[in-house]
């Protein structure tokens, strides 16, 4: 694999005395985007300013490409764009905003247009140079704050919340669209958000912070396939992971006993292992108790009991229990009627093996 | 309401015929209090900057000396500057009392605490995060200072137009360092109050609607300031 | 049924020549939360003034209870209580935030007391009383302004858009609490909001306002299960209805003929008939094309090309077409890579005949 | 520096004396100023509540001779109120001319426009939203001005506090419609002027001390109540 674009070492920062970011390690992979989620206080913003060398660590190094760097090196700091939360827009055109940066790299004035009016276009705002930058929507100012950074072509991109202070719609309009446009530029960045739908939309890995230590990174699949404690898989809206023992491995499929029910995943592990997993609501499906199940590809069935049915959305979260054994679902409306859920009810429950996610503990 | 009307055609012939004196006591007027507006503006300007963008030691200090200077009473300022240029003053050898430069000094010190706290207004009204991204776009401290000032223009021009206001129509102090010498220290707000004084109020009309005018300029610039200043809010 | 609580008759309001709401008939059933949901600048929260007596209308009028009122009528004005999307506290004390309408209505000091803490115990702040008002979050302002207003035990409450200003983990916090503290008092609540998760957790019936109108009411499942139009679709983030004709009809169950597609559907219609459809997408499996469906309670399924597929959130949204059919189906991040599914890909789609909802045109 | 330290022991002696002329002058300066601000509370509170509350035809008009009339130069002020009292004046058989009751009224003219202004920013401040949840909660017009007073409570002092600044520090209109009688008009601020001319400033820094502490106290109510009207920004 490629050397990480950023690597983040032992960084330490605390305002009087409270430890606001304390992150032993973590590194950001050239060309791709990492979600950097935890609830609002997290430490979140304070890692992406050292990390954009806006602000210095106590204690600890940022490296950009191998190379150690602070705020002090211009190179470094002209290397990095950041947007924020609000789209800080200058007094003037939408040009003058976005060439603002090229101008403070001595770009020649006969390539700023240029590249002005293509970055412009990336964010869906062809033509809009003239017009006033303070009279955009929400929407719209956070297209141009956008282009004001990408057009620097950096090294690396700090983006810090983009998206909160959207109304829902244009929210997930624009994420939709910065996720193609991060994906076409294939520019590193750093992603900032409490919102994990949003990390999902955008990121390629993730890290999930709490009281400014990284708690869980790595690919988003793995990341969110299975919660490593009770908080982060509460965070995440998730129960935590399973406990169990493998006790046979066969054409790849695990057989795992988790306190006397036997579950199969696909997972590269070995007899007598340990392990934790998880299954996401939504991969599970649930059968009234005494159905028959027909033939399918999950190799997964159990009955067991509701133990919690809560609305969340247009959909609910149900929550089956046996033993140690505590599994949500996400069901419709039309289902849960279908099905007479309720507590204490019986159900059968059904997911793949492929659904189950794995982690040897 | 003759006597008004007796008046404002006396003082209008004055003003369009020229009459030597109204124009002469204008004349001393706007450059005693131009002098003073520009050495506050120099002096003020930066001062407002550091007040509105640092956070530093002694700040909340500077900022309290600042507002305390601009409620401070101009007849207070007009007895210490007095005091200071008195014959028996630690300044009185430079014998400045009764001179327009005393005059400058005067109007100096209550304009520049009024130049000084607009201006740190002005500039801390532009976001502390706007500064960040500038920073994070790659602006060095110097760029991003003049980024601050850049953005903050509107409340700097405030700042000066306030400073002038708060000197044109000033009286008391102009009286007590500046003694009223006709041709030399008389300004529009003393002549003002000795050709009322008089029962003259054809001059002292005059004057006062060349004064008004001055003032009625610098409230529109406030005025225009201040719905520009609400764009931030969004 | 009961006579209704509030309806609004004909109401028209228009600011410098604009239509804000223009309303033919509206109402709220006593005793049920309607959801008055719409984009933002659709007349939501002109239609609660109206509603509340702030406001009179051009023309059109307001019934209490089957008579009429207007915002001269004390009487009726005192029988109605609001909250608004921020949760404006007087200064002072949350007690005498609570007390305010109490007071306003002459109740003797000596019950004040007692009903002010059991309000505010009710809203999840017992004992809060003698705090400062302005010393609040977000979400317990919000709880003390709707103490506020169910303290009066209203006739019928107005609530604004009482959650948007908060972030969405209070945001669904609130949401539930807010429901089960309706549910309880059984109030006739009239709740605007432009999200359509939040109506769907704390409504019982729902009017979907666009540009001043209504353009579509009545229970929560019947208007969500079955958009009226292509805007209402969109809106709910749903395909537009599906148009077919009732070809037969046995055991209650509709066979209906769409576009040479034959969909089945529990619906009271009969042969001949004109109707339109909608499958919420939730409630669609999809399978590989090629695989043998097995025995189950489904009785839809059909082979068709998928056409679009977005990421939302956590999930995405498959949308699948053969002829003139076009439906969506929920799928999650596993089996999207199990079935392998990409644009023209042939699926199989699967769904309950329960899960179909059917309307005359 | 000897000029400041036995004009300072001048000072203290008359003050702790109980020097009569001293005593005097502080009596007349808090008597005109007192009647003036309560008449202008009494005028520019309702006025205030009107203009920041509803929405009216010339209410636009209003706001800008308010916000005129803030900056207009006390020695205009002056002029006017003069010329109106002066012997060929409307008003002149009253012969109201350098007494009392004209320092009040041209006090009354410069306070009125601040205490309004400052009235009406205080009542805008008060949220159109809070109103409206008053209304909603079931206030009658009556119910819902009062709540908004009450809430503007803050602001309200803040408005009597800048009227009174405004005119307690004056100098040029008392002057000019005082006459600055020794015992009957003379304030603080002529006083200090005139000792000052005739470098008597021993009790010309007595007053000061005392008028800079009336100032103070006015300045420390204006910044506590800035800083609570910041409450309603969350």
């Amino acid at each position: 694999m490629n050397p990480a674009a950023i690597t983040v070492e032992g960084v330490l920062r605390s305002f009087r005395g409270k430890t606001a970011v304390d992150v032993e390690r973590l590194e950001l992979r050239p060309g791709r985007t990492l979600a950097l989620l935890g609830p609002s206080g997290s430490g979140k913003s304070t890692l992406l300013s050292i990390i954009g060398l806006l602000e210095r660590p106590d204690t600890g190094r940022v490296l950009l490409d191998g190379a150690v760097v602070t705020p002090r090196d211009t190179a470094a700091r002209l290397s990095m764009a950041a947007a924020f939360q609000r789209p800080y827009l200058f007094k003037g055109t939408i040009a003058d905003n976005v060439a603002y940066g090229l101008r403070l790299r001595r770009v020649p004035a006969s390539r700023v247009a240029a590249l002005v009016s293509e970055s412009l276009a990336r964010v869906g705002l062809p033509g809009w140079e003239s017009r006033s930058a303070l009279t955009l929507s929400g929407g719209e100012a956070q297209r141009v704050a956008l282009a004001r950074a990408i057009v620097l072509e950096p090294r690396v991109l700090l983006l810090d919340e983009p998206l909160a202070s959207l109304d829902p719609l244009m929210k997930w309009r624009l994420a939709r669209d910065f996720d193609s446009i991060l994906r076409q530029s294939s520019i590193t960045t750093l992603y900032v958000t409490h919102d994990q739908d949003e990390a999902l939309t955008v990121a390629d890995d993730v890290a999930i912070m709490r009281e400014g230590r990284v708690v869980a990174s790595g690919p988003v699949d793995e990341v969110f396939g299975l919660p490593v404690d009770e908080w982060t898989a509460g965070f995440l809206g998730m129960e935590p992971a399973i406990r169990g023992r493998v006790v046979e491995v066969a054409d790849g499929v695990a057989g795992i006993d988790c306190d006397g029910v036997m579950l199969y995943a696909v997972a590269a592990v070995k007899p007598g292992e340990a392990v934790a997993l998880g299954v996401r609501p939504e991969d599970v499906l649930l059968f009234e108790a005494d159905v028959e199940i027909p033939i399918s590809s999950a190799r997964n069935h159990f009955e067991a009991t509701v133990t919690e049915i809560v609305a969340s959305g247009a959909t609910f979260r149900v929550v089956i229990e046996r033993g140690s054994v505590r599994i949500a679902a996400r069901i419709s409306r039309a289902s849960l009627a279908d099905l007479k859920l309720a507590v204490g009810v019986p159900v059968r429950a059904l997911f793949k093996a492929t659904a189950v996610r794995v982690a040897s503990t | 309401m003759g006597i008004f009307i007796d008046a404002f055609r006396d003082g209008l012939a004055m003003l369009v015929s020229g009459a030597t004196d109204v124009w002469t006591i204008i004349l001393v007027s706007v450059q005693v209090s131009g002098v003073a507006v520009l050495l506050a503006l120099v002096l003020g300007i930066p001062a407002g900057f550091v007040l509105g963008s640092k956070r530093f030691i002694g700040r909340r200090m500077m900022l309290v000396i600042a507002n305390t200077g601009m409620g401070l009473p101009p007849v207070v300022v007009g007895l210490v500057v007095a005091m200071l240029l008195s014959r028996r003053g630690p300044f009185g050898n430079l014998e400045l009392l009764y001179s327009q430069p005393a005059m400058v000094i005067a109007q100096l010190v209550i304009a520049l605490p009024v130049v000084a706290a607009v201006s740190a207004a002005a500039v801390s009204a532009v976001p502390r995060e706007l500064r960040l991204q500038a920073r994070s776009l790659g602006a060095s401290r110097f760029q991003e200072a003049f980024m601050t000032l850049k953005e903050a223009r509107m409340g700097l021009i405030a700042a000066v137009a306030a400073g002038f206001g708060s000197i044109i129509s000033e009286v008391g102090a102009v009286t007590m360092v500046g003694g009223n010498l006709a041709g030399k220290t008389r300004v529009m707000t003393t002549a003002i109050v000795q050709y009322t004084r008089m029962g003259d109020y054809g001059p002292a009309l005059a004057l006062a609607a060349v004064l008004m005018g001055m003032v009625l300029v610098v409230n529109i610039l406030l005025t225009s300031v201040q719905s520009s200043a609400e764009r931030y809010e969004r």
